[in-house]
Parts: structure tokens; C-alpha cells; sequence
């Protein structure tokens, strides 16, 4: 094997088996269907992109306002508005399929049933690389409590999904429980390949001019930099508890924010709310990562991973 | 034409009326392809607090400019009017779905209420250059609020009668529609307004296009943030199928999706 | 009874059989002892002081650096730094009592009988009106999980604290759980008179020049406006799952926040970091919430808890 | 004397040298009362990120102003340098206890170290008021770093030599100290000179008051946020029982309390 030229840092991550240009992931839900960024950023800067969860039937979503501004953080209570899996397969894939890059699959379904026939689907779709489980929704046989709250279930949930994939299974977790680590043991128990975390907070605003919640649907998820330090407290927890990779991602906006999740433990990180701000976010991340690594010498991206000093 | 997002410079920031200002930005790729009823999104330069790009209709766009007529509400805006010419903001743009414009044989209408008059000078301009020369229709509160250069020719009503007509200018629509001759209803305001001129188009049997304001986050119709529900159910995007929207294609009796 | 001049709005709220002549109370922790504001913030402007944490015995707190901020929020590790049950007596209570508010002392221990003792000590401590209990701290006994997190313990430290104080018992829990409702619960059945939420959320940060946390003690609670949807979250749930009064707080910087929480269900509230960014906050909050009393018509700030529209 | 808060109008903001700025203020509650060594907060004024207020060291405090000397080194004072004359920031002082200056037959020695120089000229002032003359010993890397008007008279050391003496600015103070007469030094700078410095004073037995730094959040003492471990064990406040400590109260094997 050859070495690499004097200052060339090598990008690449494998990620639970998958190759990766770069560790760099476009979060669910806000990249669209890989394409709706196009001319401002192309799906091609990241190193793969998750969709927007993706269920069995089309969703409409939840009832607007959808959206609410927070300091330093928004709230959406978009729902799982989704087209729908066959939608997905005929209109969506075939493009995100050409956009140069790693396709993952975010997953959700009402029942593990419904888990577990959506991950079939995907096992035979083309170009489809890996599955991202969303376990922050309501289980509708356990009255309405996330799939991801409880280790049992969400190993449960995991092993079926598991046995519907053959390809690199990711589930995202929820950070609304009072500790990640044994939801995370057990889901890696039941063959999960890696996790993510975290899904966003639960939250609320209220317009007081109004007197109503912000939201159309009273409560939603809170994501941007103000979770900044809750994600990186349980990246860094989670990934001492479990062997397989962990993907960090809330509120990360520059390349110091994702040095920090990768020296906390995390294998690759995503960007989610920070597509709103800047679609460059990605390339800035990625060169970032590069340039902090060259400084120190480190040959790899590779080489961040949990090098925390002392 | 795909959207570009800069470093726009600010050529100039200035206040017209009390809390109401106008900033015209170096942006030639977007004046270029800019069409009327278009949005560009601008983000508040200072921190993450606030954080979110805000979206504001294109006002004019020429020479390699374009300019955004925006009111001063929250801290957004608050902090769009401290800056100064010479500074940089990041722009994204143009965005949306803007006024359908076709050349033929209509009088077109432009109803604009309150800040709504804000895309209204760029749609007149190239309404007019293809011949059709537009009425515009303008209400606000007061006197003190009117907007924009009295060069516009607007008919002016206003709530309290201190100009132009006393009462809504959906009432001047009314009698803008009764005239003989095909029209067209191009229209900007708020939600109760907008409703209302689609009523109104609809009994006349006037094509009536609106243009819609929502939260945003991406503007690019990815998130799906915007919703607006459609007049079969199911929502539309404001940002991607929108702003400006056929108004037979809204269902005006949900809550205003503010 | 006379009822109110024209426009005049009634300020005083009614906290589990204490008068505060304003709802709005300094937060543990943020406010030193009472008299550190002196010149800049009268501890009178407020409607209660609540102790920073008083243990049994002194603490030193954690190591340095114990702040850092993060977007829109702080992360501090003080740790339980205090003076210790003997000195605050001696030292602290006796300029607290003469501030010109109510004084209700915050307590934790590392078992319950630390807790219980220390209950009967500010049970016949002059001018201690409420005692608030900080069961966010670890429990020896139960491997360093929080008091607050499962609903038997919290319930067991509640009881016990209960026999040993005879006013006002407040409990102040923890987000840091899947679900506050059965704590809150618990804890009510328990014979708590109040509840306060929320307490800090767990978060971390890197410093990525050096490589290593951004805090001596690695992890630490997360306050500040960041927080303010997640604390609304839980407010208007919690205020809805018990009969008992809920204190709302997280993020609170102005009278409009403070309008939120109690629209959301509070009957009175706390301002924690802002002491830091503006110690004028508590009159300008007690001015902006008779304003929007005014300008809706109400005669009392108590007439505000729950009113959300429709 | 307690502190004040205020809304101080902005002087002056003008770039001394690459990325450090002056800035003065006005606060005659503050200037009156103003001991060297103290400090004040200042809030960037923009949203709530950052957060926190800011301290800085009082640079001098004359005729009903305060000035700071300030290095841009992040987002606070980014937007710090952005402020012009007649903006308005939120300033709270004077806080923590200062250098203790008294009268008497000593020579002082100032020893600063990079931006430790700010609180140097208001401490000069007062001691020379005193008749304290006193001598200042100022390092830092290189010549192109140098502050402060060259009428301080300073003694002067850089890293590389291209100005003064080549070396750490702790070797001027072993020659300063090996000289006859009682002398005290009063010394800021980044911790390892101080701790460098406490070390040569506590050798040769001489007096020595540091400025030490720490992050902060009330700046009062209330919130126990910018402990430093004091020799005996325990935490000492940098806010309230400094800034400025006898150096033997400190214990300098510990990390760097930032
Ligand atoms: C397509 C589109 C075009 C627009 N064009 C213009 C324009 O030309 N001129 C103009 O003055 N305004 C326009 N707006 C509204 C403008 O975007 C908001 O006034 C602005 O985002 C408020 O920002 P802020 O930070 O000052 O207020 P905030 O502090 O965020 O909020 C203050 C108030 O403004 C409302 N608001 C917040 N975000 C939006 C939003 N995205 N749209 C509408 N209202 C919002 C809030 O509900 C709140 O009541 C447009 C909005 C849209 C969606
Ligand atoms: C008592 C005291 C007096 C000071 N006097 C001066 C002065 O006269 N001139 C001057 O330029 N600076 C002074 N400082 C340091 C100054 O407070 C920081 O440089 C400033 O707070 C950084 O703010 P920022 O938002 O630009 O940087 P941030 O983005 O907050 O941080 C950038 C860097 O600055 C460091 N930093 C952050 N906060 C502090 C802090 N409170 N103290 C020290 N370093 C910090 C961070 O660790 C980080 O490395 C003083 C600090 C203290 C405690
Ligand atoms: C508008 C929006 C929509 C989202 N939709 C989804 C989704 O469909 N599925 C999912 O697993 N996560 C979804 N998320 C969560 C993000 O993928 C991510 O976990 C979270 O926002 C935290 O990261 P951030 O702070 O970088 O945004 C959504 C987030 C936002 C802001
Ligand atoms: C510096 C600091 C110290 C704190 N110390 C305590 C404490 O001793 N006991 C306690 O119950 N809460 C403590 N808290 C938590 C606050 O009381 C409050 O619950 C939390 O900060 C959320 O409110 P805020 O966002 O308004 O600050 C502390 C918070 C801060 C910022
Ligand atoms: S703002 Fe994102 S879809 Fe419209
Ligand atoms: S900054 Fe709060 S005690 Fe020093």
C-alpha cells in the first residue's frame, strides 16, 4: 500500500461495512429526497444521504404551522409526511440513486410488522446501500410510547428488521429517556451494524399574542445548536457502551462541532438543521475536518474517532 | 432556473417609513433570473440566535441588484435594519414559484394589502412591458403607512378613510371586477384578505393567483416546513408550489398557517 | 372585599399555602445566597430566593473549568459546591431572611436519610418558608442514578422528607428521564406540595484545540434559552398529569417566556441564568406580565396559569 | 463600593492593532468608582448567542469613562469589534477586588505578559498618584504584538528578539528583582507566566499580586462558575476573591482554571 503524499489527508470512512467518501451525512428529513438542493448543493459533497423517513402508506404530515423558531434551535412537528414506499421507489430513488453518492433508507412503521415489510422493500431496491431505523414513533400496541424508549422493544423491533435486511442496518435513537446505553446495548445485541443519535428533543412553544401553541400540533422536535451539547453528552456515553459505530449528529453546524462528535466517539456525523442555513455546510464540514487534521498531523478522518487526549 | 446562494453586499439600507425599510443587495445571478412574486431568503448575520433565513419577496431586481422591501417585526428584521451599506449577507435565491405572467388580451389587478405591496413594483414592471399595463389596488390602515412611491398610480383605500377610500381595499376589487373586459387578479396580503379576494374572484369567475406567506426553513421544498393545506386535502408547499398560488388551489378555511 | 382600582393588576400568587407577592422566583444555584446582587438587584424584586444547594456538609464543587457556553445556552459542573447546613444557619440565613422576600432553602443529600435529616433541620430554621429538594443528584445506594428518575425511589426520598418538614415541601426533578409524568405523580402521592421543573439537562462540549472537555468534571447540566422548549414541554404536561402546583422553569428571559410557561400550565415561575445576563430580569418580568395582564383584561397574574385559547 | 449596571454609550472603538481594539465607554458611575485590577462585564448586544457577558480588565477610567483593551479572539468580542460611537452596550461594574495599592517606600514592578498589559496603565496611574513610580515589564511574542502607547516607558521582551530583550518576560523580572531595595510585583499574563512569576517573587521573597483569569457567568460571586483551587485545597472565586490574588494563595499545580 502506498502512503499518502505529504499533507494529503485521506477522507474516506468505512462505516459498518459501507464506503463513504467522507463521514459526512445529510440528516433525515432535511434533504428532501436528494434532490430539491440541487444547483445550491450538490448531494454529491456528502459522504451519503439518509431520506426522509419513508413509510408503507403516503403520509400527509401533520397540521401547520409546522414550524417554530427557538433560540439557537427550531421545532418542527413535520409528522412523517412522506410519499409514501412505492412513490419513493418509482419518483425519488431513481435521481437520488445518480446523485453520486451513498443512498440510505430512513425507515418507520406503526407496528414491527410494518418495520419489518418496509425493510424487505428495501432489501431488493436498487442503489439502496443501507436502512436507517426511526424508533421515535409512536408504537401503536404499546399505547403510543416510541419504539426507541424501551430496550425490549426496540431490540424486538431490530431482530425483525434485521432479518428482513441483509444490508447495513442503522437505527437512530431517540434522546428522550433517561439513558441512551441500554436501548443502545440492546439494539446492537439484536444486530444492529450502527447507531445514530440523536433524534431531536421533545419541545414546545407558545404564542402568547394568540394564546395557542406555536405548533399545529402542540409539541414537536427540537433540533439546531441549541442540543449541540446534549447530543455530544450521549455520543460520547453511548459509544463507550457499545462496539459498533456511532453516528453523531444534533446541531452540528461547522467543522468544530463535528471534530467534537468524532473525538466523543462517533465514526461519521450528520447535518440536519444546518442544511437550512447554509447548503454549503457539507464541502465547509469536510475541508474543515481535513485542514483540523492536517494540523495535527493525523493522516485520516479516520484517526478522530475517540482520540480525545489523556 | 436553479436558486444560487452569495455573499450579497448591501448597497443600501434605508428606512421609508417608520419601522419599514428598503435594502437593495448586489446579487446579479438572482436579478437576473429573478421573476415577479419570487422570495429570496436572507440570514440575520449575528450568531445562531436567531437562526433561520427569512424569507422576503422580491421587490424590485435590475442593473445586477435586487432590492427587498421588508417591515421590522421581530428580531430578524430588527437586525437586517442596524446593517449598513457595504456589509455582506448570505442570500439565497430566487426561490418559489412567482405571478404567472403570459401576455394577452387582460387587465390585470394587483391587490396588495398592508406589507403584500411588497412584490407588487416588480410585477408591474414586467406586467407593463408586456403591454399590460396593470391597475393596482392598495389598502392599509392609515395614511401613515402607505408604502412605496406614489408613482405606482395605486387606488388607495385605507380602515380609517385618511386616504384614498375608507374601508378594505377588497371592497375597491369588488368594483374593479364589476367593469366589462377579461381580468386578472394578482394579489399579496394577509391571510383574511387574501381569502376574501379569492371569494371574491371566484363568484366573478376571475382567474385569482395569491401569494402566500408560511414559516421556512429551506425554502427549497424539502423539508416540507410550509405546509398549506390544498383545497383536496394534503398540503402544498409554500416555498417550492408556491408563493403565489392559483387560489382555487387553497382550502381558505383552515387557520392561517402562520 | 375591595376589588381592584381601574387597571390595577393583582401581583400575588398563592403557592401551596405560601403568599409570594409575585410569581416569579430566583432558581437554585443562580442566585448565590441572596446577597451577592446587592446594588445591582434587589433580592426583594423577587417573590422567593431559593438557596443554591445546601448539603449536610460543606462541598468544594468540581473541578475547573466548570462553564462553558454553548449556543443560546451554558453547561456548568459547580458540582453541589456549598458552604454546608452549619454555615449557611450561621452565615447565610440570617442577611437571606432580611432581604425582603421569602426564602425557601434547596436541599439534596446522598442517601434519603441525609435528605430526611437535613429536612428537620430547615424545619426549625427561623425564616426557611418552603424547602425545595434537588433530587437530581446521584443516589449512593442505587449506583449514582439520580433520585429523580424512577418514581419509587423519588417517591421514598419524597415520604421520608415529608415526616421531617412541616411547611411548604416542593421537589424539584429531573428532564433527564423518558417521561416525567409518573415521577410527578409519584412524588405528589408522596406528599409533595409543589413541583418545579426543570432542572438542568446532562450535556458536554470539546474543546477541540486542547482535545479534551470543555469542563473539569467532562459532563455538566445544560440552562439558558436552548432549553426553554424542552422546559415548556414537560411544564405543560406535568401541570396536567397532577392536581398539585407546577413552577415552571428553563430558559426564561422575559416577561413573554414567563407568559408561556404559565399559559402552559404554571402557577409560578423561575429565572435561573438570566440573573447572570441581566440581573434586572425579575421587575422586568414582574412589569411585562402585569402588561399582558392589562392588555387581556385580567386582574390577577393567577388568572394567567393554564389560560391557553380554545 | 457596589456595582452598577448600565446601558453605556460607546465613545470610541478603534483598532490599535491587528484585532485588538480599544473601546471606551461611557459610565461615570463606574469611572468614579474604579479601582486597577477591577473589571467589568459587557454583553454582546446581539441575541442570545453568545449568551454570557464578557470580562475584560479596566483599561484606564477617566473623566466619567471606562476604556478596555480587548484581543478578538471569538464570537463576543467579533461583535464587540463591530460596534461603533454612540451604540449602546450593557456594561456592569466595577467588579472584583483589584490590586491592593498603598503608600509606603516599595518600587513596583508591573509584569505583563500579551494582553495582561490592559489593566497595566490604570494601575501605573494610581501608583504613580501614590508616588510609586512604578517600572513595567511587559513580553510578548513578537514586536508586531506590542501595545500601548510607548510613553508607559516600558521594559520590554520579545519571544524572537525583534523588540527589546529576546526572551520570556519573567527574565527581565529575575534581573528587576535581583536589584537592592524592597520591590512588589503585580503581574497579569496567561497562567504559566504567573505561575512563573509567583515562583521567582516567592524565591526571593518578595511580594506578588496576580491577575488571574476564569470563565464567568455573574461575575459576582454568585454562581461559583470560575473556581481556581487555592493552595490549601478549596476553591477560591475569581471573580470575587480576585481577580487579582496574592500569588501564594494560589496553587499552581493545577491546570489552568480556562
Ligand atoms: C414568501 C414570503 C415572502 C415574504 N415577503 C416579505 C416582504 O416582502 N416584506 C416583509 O416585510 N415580510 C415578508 N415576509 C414575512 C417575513 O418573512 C417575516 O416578517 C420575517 O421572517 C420575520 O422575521 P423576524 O425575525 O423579524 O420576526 P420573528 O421574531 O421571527 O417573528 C415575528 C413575527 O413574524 C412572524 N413570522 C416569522 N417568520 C415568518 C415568515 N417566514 N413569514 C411570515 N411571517 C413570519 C412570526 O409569526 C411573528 O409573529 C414574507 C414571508 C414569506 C413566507
Ligand atoms: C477578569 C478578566 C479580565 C479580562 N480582561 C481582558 C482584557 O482586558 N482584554 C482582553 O482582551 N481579554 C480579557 N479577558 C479575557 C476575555 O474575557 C475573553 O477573551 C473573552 O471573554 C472572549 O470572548 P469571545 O466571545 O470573543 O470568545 P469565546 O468565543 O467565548 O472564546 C474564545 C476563546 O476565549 C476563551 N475565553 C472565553 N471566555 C473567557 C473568559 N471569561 N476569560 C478568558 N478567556 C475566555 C475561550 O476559552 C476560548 O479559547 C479577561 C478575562 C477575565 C476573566
Ligand atoms: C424539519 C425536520 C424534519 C425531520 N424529519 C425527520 C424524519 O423524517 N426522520 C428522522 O429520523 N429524523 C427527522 N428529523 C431529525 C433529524 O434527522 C435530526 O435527527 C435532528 O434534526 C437533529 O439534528 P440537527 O440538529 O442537525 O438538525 C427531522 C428534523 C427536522 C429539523
Ligand atoms: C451555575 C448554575 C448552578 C446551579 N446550581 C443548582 C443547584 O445547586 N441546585 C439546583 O437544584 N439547581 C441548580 N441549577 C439549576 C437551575 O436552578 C435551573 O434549574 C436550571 O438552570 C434551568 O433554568 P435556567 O435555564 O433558567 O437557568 C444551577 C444552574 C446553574 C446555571
Ligand atoms: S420551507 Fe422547507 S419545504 Fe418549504
Ligand atoms: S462568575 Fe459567578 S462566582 Fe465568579
Amino acid at each position: 500500500m502506498r502512503s499518502n503524499p505529504p499533507g494529503r489527508v485521506d477522507t474516506a470512512v468505512i462505516l459498518a461495512g459501507i464506503r463513504l467518501k467522507n463521514p459526512v451525512m445529510a440528516a433525515s428529513g432535511t434533504f428532501g429526497y436528494g434532490t430539491e438542493y440541487r444547483g445550491l448543493s450538490p448531494a454529491s459533497a456528502y459522504g451519503a444521504i439518509i431520506t426522509k423517513t419513508v413509510t408503507l402508506e403516503p403520509r400527509p404530515g401533520n397540521p401547520p404551522p409546522r414550524l417554530c423558531e427557538t433560540p439557537s434551535g427550531m421545532l418542527n412537528s413535520i409528522g412523517l409526511a412522506n410519499v409514501g414506499v412505492d412513490r419513493f421507489l418509482r419518483e425519488k430513488l431513481p435521481a437520488l440513486r445518480n446523485a453520486g453518492t451513498v443512498v440510505i433508507a430512513n425507515i418507520a412503521g406503526r407496528t414491527i410488522g410494518e418495520y419489518a415489510r418496509l425493510a424487505g422493500i428495501m432489501d431488493r431496491a436498487p442503489g439502496v446501500s443501507a436502512l436507517e431505523l426511526n424508533v421515535s414513533c409512536p408504537n401503536v400496541a404499546h399505547g403510543g410510547v416510541a419504539f426507541g424508549v424501551n430496550p425490549l422493544t426496540a431490540s424486538r423491533l431490530t431482530r425483525a428488521v434485521r432479518r428482513a435486511f441483509r444490508k447495513t442496518l442503522i437505527v437512530k435513537l431517540t434522546p428522550n429517556v433517561a439513558d441512551m446505553a441500554p436501548v443502545a446495548r440492546a439494539v446492537a445485541a439484536a444486530g444492529a451494524d450502527a447507531l445514530s443519535l440523536i433524534n431531536t428533543l421533545y419541545g414546545m412553544s407558545i404564542d402568547t399574542a394568540r394564546r395557542c401553541p406555536s405548533l399545529g400540533n402542540v409539541t414537536g422536535g427540537l433540533s439546531g445548536p441549541a442540543i449541540r451539547p446534549v447530543a455530544l453528552y450521549h455520543v460520547y456515553r453511548v459509544s463507550r457502551a457499545v462496539r459498533i459505530p456511532v453516528i453523531g449528529l444534533g446541531g452540528i453546524m461547522t467543522a468544530d462541532d463535528a471534530v467534537q462528535f468524532l473525538l466523543a466517539g462517533a465514526s461519521a456525523i450528520q447535518v440536519g438543521t444546518a442544511n437550512f442555513i447554509d447548503p454549503a455546510t457539507p464541502e465547509k464540514i469536510v475541508k474543515g475536518l481535513v485542514a483540523y487534521c492536517r494540523r495535527h498531523g493525523l493522516k485520516s478522518l479516520r484517526e478522530l474517532t475517540g482520540w480525545l487526549a489523556g | 432556473m436553479t436558486p444560487s446562494r452569495l455573499q450579497a453586499r448591501i448597497l443600501s439600507n434605508r428606512e421609508k417609513k417608520k419601522g419599514v425599510f428598503l435594502m437593495e443587495l448586489k446579487a446579479p445571478g438572482i436579478a437576473r433570473s429573478a421573476r415577479p412574486g419570487q422570495f429570496i431568503m436572507v440570514r440575520p448575520p449575528h450568531g445562531s440566535d436567531p437562526l433561520l433565513p427569512r424569507p422576503f419577496s422580491i421587490h424590485d431586481a435590475r442593473d445586477g441588484s435586487v432590492s427587498i422591501l421588508y417591515r421590522v417585526v421581530g428580531r430578524g428584521t430588527e437586525q437586517l435594519s442596524g446593517l449598513g451599506k457595504g456589509q455582506a449577507l448570505a442570500v439565497t435565491g430566487p426561490l418559489g414559484r412567482g405571478f404567472p405572467i403570459r401576455a394577452g388580451n387582460y387587465r390585470p389587478a394587483l391587490v396588495a394589502g398592508g406589507m403584500g405591496l411588497a412584490p407588487m413594483p416588480f410585477l408591474a414592471k414586467k406586467l407593463a412591458a408586456l403591454g399590460r399595463i396593470p391597475k393596482i389596488l392598495y389598502g392599509c390602515r392609515t395614511k401613515g403607512e402607505l408604502l412605496g412611491p406614489s408613482t405606482l398610480g395605486a387606488v388607495i383605500a385605507t380602515d380609517d378613510g385618511s386616504c384614498g377610500r375608507r374601508g378594505l381595499v377588497t371592497g375597491l376589487l369588488e368594483e374593479e371586477l364589476c367593469r366589462a373586459g377579461s381580468c386578472r387578479v394578482f394579489a399579496c396580503g394577509p391571510w383574511a384578505m387574501l381569502r376574501q379576494v379569492s371569494l371574491l374572484c371566484q363568484k366573478s369567475q376571475v382567474p385569482c393567483q395569491v401569494s402566500l406567506e408560511a414559516r421556512m426553513a429551506c425554502g427549497l421544498g424539502a423539508c416540507q416546513g410550509c405546509a398549506v393545506r390544498g383545497v383536496h386535502g394534503g398540503y402544498l408547499s409554500v416555498c417550492s408550489d408556491g408563493p403565489v398560488f392559483d387560489s382555487r388551489l387553497i382550502d381558505w378555511e383552515q387557520e392561517p398557517p402562520l
